[in-house]
């Protein structure tokens, strides 16, 4: 295994530095400077058939620096890029609230947090970078447990190891983790769950060696921090990544999302692992396993239908149980196995359902 | 079974309306108060307008005792004087003393509709105080003519209890003074607001209001330009019936039925009659005398199902136009802009009407949220705006959004609408019904006002952001030095200053700023 | 000068009301229709109940043209025929064809408020289709007259243009037939509900409705108690004015003021007459004939600051009872449950009113959510209720909650409000003013029949909850056993079947359930 | 340092006991079983002025089997005791939700989990004890970070060891690490910090270090499991705590649940540490330090008017900042200092508050 953290910051600090020499260049020759990068209008992102994913099309959007509507924001990615390279350089990290406060000092003036928001996403274009990559992180974090050795490489824990099963509450993917070197692994395979209740059980319950298994917590719709660590497991590592999730459209649809990432990220291509598997909870797992369940809402119904429209979701499972969904128009939760006892769903939904995948 | 029988009794028009007052707007001392008023007023405005006199009329309430400190209800002395042309003294007793006598009774445009609402007045008054009207009135100048009058309810009648002359000034005009119970305490508000309100459409007319404290209220002439008089029209054959047909053929002069007919209607002439008889298979050479009932019920169906007749024109109409409108709203209002649009005459049910409405926008009279005035034939209606149709046009077929007002702007909204018959929901003239013809030329003004301040307010826009614009490359090129030379780890600033040195001038500077705005 | 003049006209009061026949409900076809048939079928229970007769009435609606195939609107035949006390032929011209003469011009309770409703309806008729009306009538049964009638308009007057009379069969009655311009197809909702509540309120009638194509719609007598006939009373003191005043003391015999005050006001005796002459400082032995302007102004303000007049009572009210509204809901409703409220009589302005509600809950009639049915003075009203005092009562002034009524309950909420002036606020006679008066005696008897539903509900909720519970103990009790024994580590079950046992019988056990619910 | 984590355990274990002897021997007499406990009723809760915080009031809940209104939840409560004794004798852990559902199949009928989280907190009344107690856990989970080792004491990890400085991203605060027994820290003073952002800047600032410092993030208004961590660090390890929060009134009152616990946990006295300091970010610091603010809003202003009237903020410098608050009426995050660098808050504001909190 390569150093693939420090590779990716060298990488980083070039592309900035590239950018604020073209800048440079053209304002020393007098001449108004520009920057090009994709357009991210919905009309621009377009489903990619042989990807199967979101990506941006072949509009592009021109911002220069002549245009009076455009020379603030011009200002505004000149300083964001500046200021992270600050940051990696220091070996930093920011939140993207940090970036809008660090911004007052600088009279670039941004209105609200949205704006700056925007002109992170305008950079991670110009650069092709996902911001972790130039140090701003968002403030939810999740969570991942099981047998996996690391290397630090953030300042002050350059080298030192640490094995993510010492702890059995499991260990937030915070910068630190997102940096790290992977040194060494046991485990076979990574369970994505969607929720900290069904973590802690799969750790109780000692998934991670009856199954040979990492365990991600990905806290709901995972953050692109998560999806990015499970995108390095499955890439550097070779393991194949499952994904468990509430019995509901919401559930089928962060399964998706990391196997085939999201319309606002279209502008990014590697934060996806297109072989990962949703094992469940689907609506026939609903049916089958007596689930109790709940009615679905207004919402509910209205976004299967929304989704069954979606490109990501054309045939296969997909489309079979967003159609049971919306046939037998009830949802569960995961927690809903422990009406057959807590363990019910590592003793036997669990084996059954990655059996099932195997064979998908 | 011979003895059980209904007892039948006659009542007089007075008498009808003396039980049912409240069917004529006054049912309680304040709203009887503020009817006497507006009605004497209206019927002051109608005659000076109808002769084109600027008019002048000064309206004084006082307390009857004037030192009593009594609280309301009380008796008040309304009193009402004109510059109109006066009212021949052969007429007097009956206009102010018969219920169902007046000059209302034609197809004109007029603020009385039913023409009963000054001897409503003056019925009340009686009834609540038993005190005489007194009228005084010179239509020549020469003489002026004083009556006291009261009204013999259960016979309709007038009672003449004193009739005098004497030597007139020249001038003409009518005074009317009644006794009736009122309660200006709570008829104020309403009070002050017609008049303001009429001020805003009759910005020619000079109105003075003298309150019981003996408080002058002017309502200063605006401009002296007048409307038109308003003329009266011949009926137009959509929505004539068989009664009115009849009568028609009854006044009527001409033997034969074209000529009839291209006589008596509003714009039917000898080609569209001929076409008309035709279609109804009658002899246009018949003398209409000499008509069946059944056949002149036949003719009747047959006008309802042509549609060949031309649409009523307005040339009888008499509305504001957008000069005496705009002096109108600038004078009550004082607004920062003012728009006026008037729509091109249309008809409903065979009534033509136009439909006029304006705009005021900002300044210091206006509070913040759309204010809406209403007017129909000059007339201020101040009750139920809620089921008026201008409401529900101004409520729910306007998209503010496409306008870009801000929610809070302070907006008034003026609409008049002028026909020779209102459709009136009720006696109470208070609001207007639904008519699809009306609501549509309703909202294309009110649209096109809207789009006036639109415009108005994008000007006023642009021509800030242009001069908040003129200094920004000046403060954003220096930042995109300043963190373009970090990054690219260059040792001295990019020789930039070229590019602030291309603002030639100003104009320049504005060109390209419109270029990319 | 001397040429400008306006001009002026008299207009009879049928010319009035032609003019402006949109006052009266007749504004387009379909709604004429609907007036004229209620106009009609109330002049008839009216003049049967004056009489106690047990009301017939045939509603014929029929095309002038029964084999045409003509669209609406076109001209209807409309004949009601009734078995009422008849009318003496010397009235029928004029109380046909004079608008202002009547028989509904008097302080007593009657459907007719106006005594127009009648002849607008023939007035309509003629002018639209140019048809005489036909009145066939008997009032002592031996015999029967025929008018054929049409209205000279302009004049106010009836034009009789055929009298006959022939030999009657015994019996009394009425039969009105006139022609006129409908719209069935528009109207003909309006007119069966106005049958189906009709019956609610006067179970004790017979109504039949003949429609265009020949269809019977029959609403059979639930009852044959009659209310009593109202009656005509006196005016009471609160609310007189002085034309009112002075009218009686022309009419009056009496020579002395205290005399002329005790016979001559509702609830007034020698007593109270003494006492508010005094009051109001004038001589009781002075000849009310000799009091002047003055002295007649002063002493109705005197009795209007007198509070010593007793409250008007209600014995000139007819009231339906909670018999006959009981009885009538059943009919047209069949609820699973009714209710009724009658409140004692009260008074607005002078005028006694009494106040009946009515409930009913569920049945295959009412579907989900509360109706409101609204009457005064037994005419049901369909129009504008968002309007009415009712609803306003209903709507915001009840506490739902209070009641645990489920909100999709199937409600019906008849309202009856009687007096001898009902508070319209306009002539379409459709809705009722929030009288203050009216609206507490509104509120308390709704609030009593929900009180009786809520009542109704409670008992039937109650057994179901007992039958439900009965075994709720042999529900957890083991259940609790069995997790006690785990915890405590015990080897056997606890014995507790002793506490099963306890249930000795049902009774005992809904002894307990009621102590603790 | 004793072992308290296997104490606690025994303890509950012997208070589940109990119950079931009272309830089966009235069963086992043919006497409607009942339970009595303090009411948790509005007019229960009171102010006590001694301890500083709410507690409950002499009022009790008398809940009997013989009432048929009391039946149903009495039953759920003596199964909710039957369930959770099995979870402490098998070492497992449970959420909320997890006893929601498992309570299906025992025909107890929870008609939704806010009745079992009502019934979770009657038994935590019943026994006296916190819910994490019993093993039933939250599912928002806060961290820690900083120089103490630990020793677990869950199943398959007993006996091991783990110093929380070891993992830069921080440790979650699960049930592990909640029933774990501290060994050795060298730190000297606890900072609960409100914001994973600034609980990163502060890691990453080495604040751990330069401090001697344990720094956990509260993630927000601080979980029970959090409070109790707190709690014991304090009371086993007598470290002081010092609370720094978002410049608003939201943040005073996590510092004053942390100091004088909540209305709805008055139930229960082991989740305060009265004596921990809350160092900022004052009103007066927004001031001080002229940090970007923004407007308060009606809601705010209404929470700072009801607070003032609590009995908790009497003196002290909880009234004089809500009184500035209301009178300056603008507020500002933690990342505000950011304005002035990203150390700004760790080299300046930091220090200066904490020896500003020593004198208080």
């Amino acid at each position: 295994m390569k150093s693939t953290a420090s590779l990716r910051r060298r990488e980083v600090k070039q592309l900035l530095r590239q950018m604020g020499q073209r800048v440079y260049t053209d304002l020393d020759n007098a001449v108004f400077p520009e920057l090009v990068f994709p357009s991210r209008s919905v009309r621009n992102i377009v489903y990619d058939e042989g990807l199967k994913q979101y990506i941006l099309g072949s509009s592009s959007i021109r911002r220069s620096s002549q245009n009076i509507k455009h020379i603030r924001p011009f200002s505004q990615l000149v300083w964001l890029a500046y200021f992270v390279n600050k940051l990696v350089a220091e070996g930093k990290t920011s939140t993207l609230r940090d970036v809008f406060y660090s911004s007052q000092a600088y009279n670039v003036e941004f209105v609200d947090q949205d704006e700056s928001d925007e002109i992170i996403t305008d950079l991670e274009e110009v650069l092709s970078k996902a911001r972790e990559d130039f140090s701003v992180y968002p403030e939810e974090r999740s969570a991942i447990f099981g047998d996996l050795t690391i290397e630090y490489t953030v300042p002050g824990y350059e080298g030192k190891k640490l094995n993510l099963s010492s702890h059995p509450d499991g260990y937030l993917i915070g910068p630190s983790l997102s940096t790290a070197e992977f040194v060494d692994t046991s485990a076979e395979m990574v369970l994505a769950v969607e929720k900290g209740g069904i973590f802690t059980r799969f750790v109780e319950e000692k998934v991670h060696k009856k199954f040979k298994a990492l365990v991600i917590d990905t806290a709901g719709q995972p953050p692109r921090s998560t999806r990015y660590m499970l995108k390095r497991l499955h890439q550097e590592l070779g393991l194949p990544v499952y994904i468990v999730t509430d019995g509901d459209v919401y559930g089928e649809h962060i399964a998706m999302v990391i196997i085939s990432g999201s319309a606002n990220a279209a502008h990014l291509r590697e934060l996806t692992v297109s072989s990962a598997k949703w094992v469940g909870v689907w609506a026939s797992d609903v049916v089958k396993y007596k689930l109790p369940s709940n009615p679905m809402t207004e919402a509910d119904i209205k976004r299967a239908q929304e989704l069954k429209k979606d490109p990501r979701y054309t045939g296969g499972i997909w489309q079979r149980e967003l159609d049971l969904f919306l046939k037998i128009r009830r949802k569960s939760e995961l927690e809903a196995f422990s009406k057959y006892g807590l363990t019910h769903i590592t003793d036997k939904y669990l084996p059954e359902k990655l059996r099932e995948a195997k064979g998908m | 079974m011979a003895n059980r029988q209904v007892a039948f009794a006659e009542i007089s028009p007075s008498e009808f309306f003396y039980r049912n007052r409240d069917l004529a707007g006054f049912s309680n001392p304040a709203r009887a108060l503020y009817s006497a008023v507006r009605e004497l007023v209206e019927n002051s405005l109608d005659a000076c307008e109808l002769f084109k006199i600027l008019p002048e009329v000064t309206v004084t309430v006082s307390g009857l005792d004037r030192d009593s400190e009594e609280p309301d209800p009380k008796p008040y002395v309304v009193t009402v004087r004109d510059n109109g042309p006066g009212i021949d003294p052969r007429y007097v007793p009956n206009a102010f003393g018969r219920v169902f006598f007046g000059s209302k009774f034609l197809l004109r445009q007029s603020r009385g509709m039913f023409g009963m609402g000054g001897t409503m007045a003056i019925l009340y008054g009686q009834i609540t105080t038993t005190k005489p009207v007194t009228v005084v009135t010179s239509f020549d100048g020469n003489t002026t003519y004083t009556f006291d009058l009261m009204i013999d309810i259960q016979a309709n009648r007038p009672i003449v209890l004193r009739r005098e002359s004497q030597h007139g000034d020249g001038s003409t005009g009518t005074s009317v003074k009644l006794t009736l119970e009122g309660d200006y305490f709570r008829a104020a508000q309403k009070i002050q607001d017609y008049f303001k309100q009429c001020a805003m459409v009759t910005p020619y007319a000079k109105l003075t209001h003298v309150d019981p404290q003996g408080r002058k209220f002017p309502f200063e002439r605006g401009t002296s330009a007048m409307p038109n008089p308003p003329e009266e029209t011949l009926p137009h054959p959509y929505g004539i019936d068989v009664e009115a047909f009849r009568r028609l053929v009854k006044q009527s002069t001409q033997t034969s039925l074209v000529k009839f007919m291209s006589s008596s209607f509003h714009r039917v002439g000898p080609k569209i009659a001929s076409q008309f008889l035709q279609f109804a298979g009658s002899d246009p050479n018949k003398n209409p005398g000499e008509l069946t009932s059944e056949e002149t019920v036949r003719l009747v169906e047959a006008i309802h199902r042509f549609d060949g007749f031309l649409q009523p024109d307005a040339s009888c109409l008499s509305p504001l136009g957008s000069e005496i409108l705009d002096a109108g709203i600038r004078k009550e209002l004082q607004p920062e802009f003012a728009a006026t649009s008037i729509r091109p005459p249309s008809a409903y049910s065979g009534y033509p009407f136009i439909v006029e409405v304006g705009l005021a926008y900002g300044g210091r009279v206006l509070s913040p949220g759309v204010k809406l005035f209403r007017f129909a034939n000059r007339i201020p209606l101040l009750y139920d705006e809620a089921s008026d149709v201008s409401w529900r046009v101004i409520s729910e077929e306007i998209d503010w959004k496409r306008y870009r007002i801000p929610p809070e702007a302070p907006l008034g909204i003026i609409t008049h609408v002028c026909s020779t018959k209102i459709p009136y929901k009720t006696v109470g003239k208070e609001y207007l019904a639904d008519r699809p013809e009306l609501e549509r030329e309703l909202k294309n003004a009110v649209r096109d006002v809207l789009r006036q301040l639109s415009g108005y307010l994008k000007k006023k826009g642009s021509m800030e952001m242009v001069k908040r614009k003129l200094n920004i490359y000046g403060k954003y090129l220096p930042l995109i030095a300043r963190f373009s030379t970090n990054l690219a780890k260059a040792k001295r600033p990019p020789r930039y200053g070229k590019l602030l040195g291309k603002r030639d001038s100003p104009r320049e500077e504005q060109r390209r700023i419109e270029e990319y705005s």
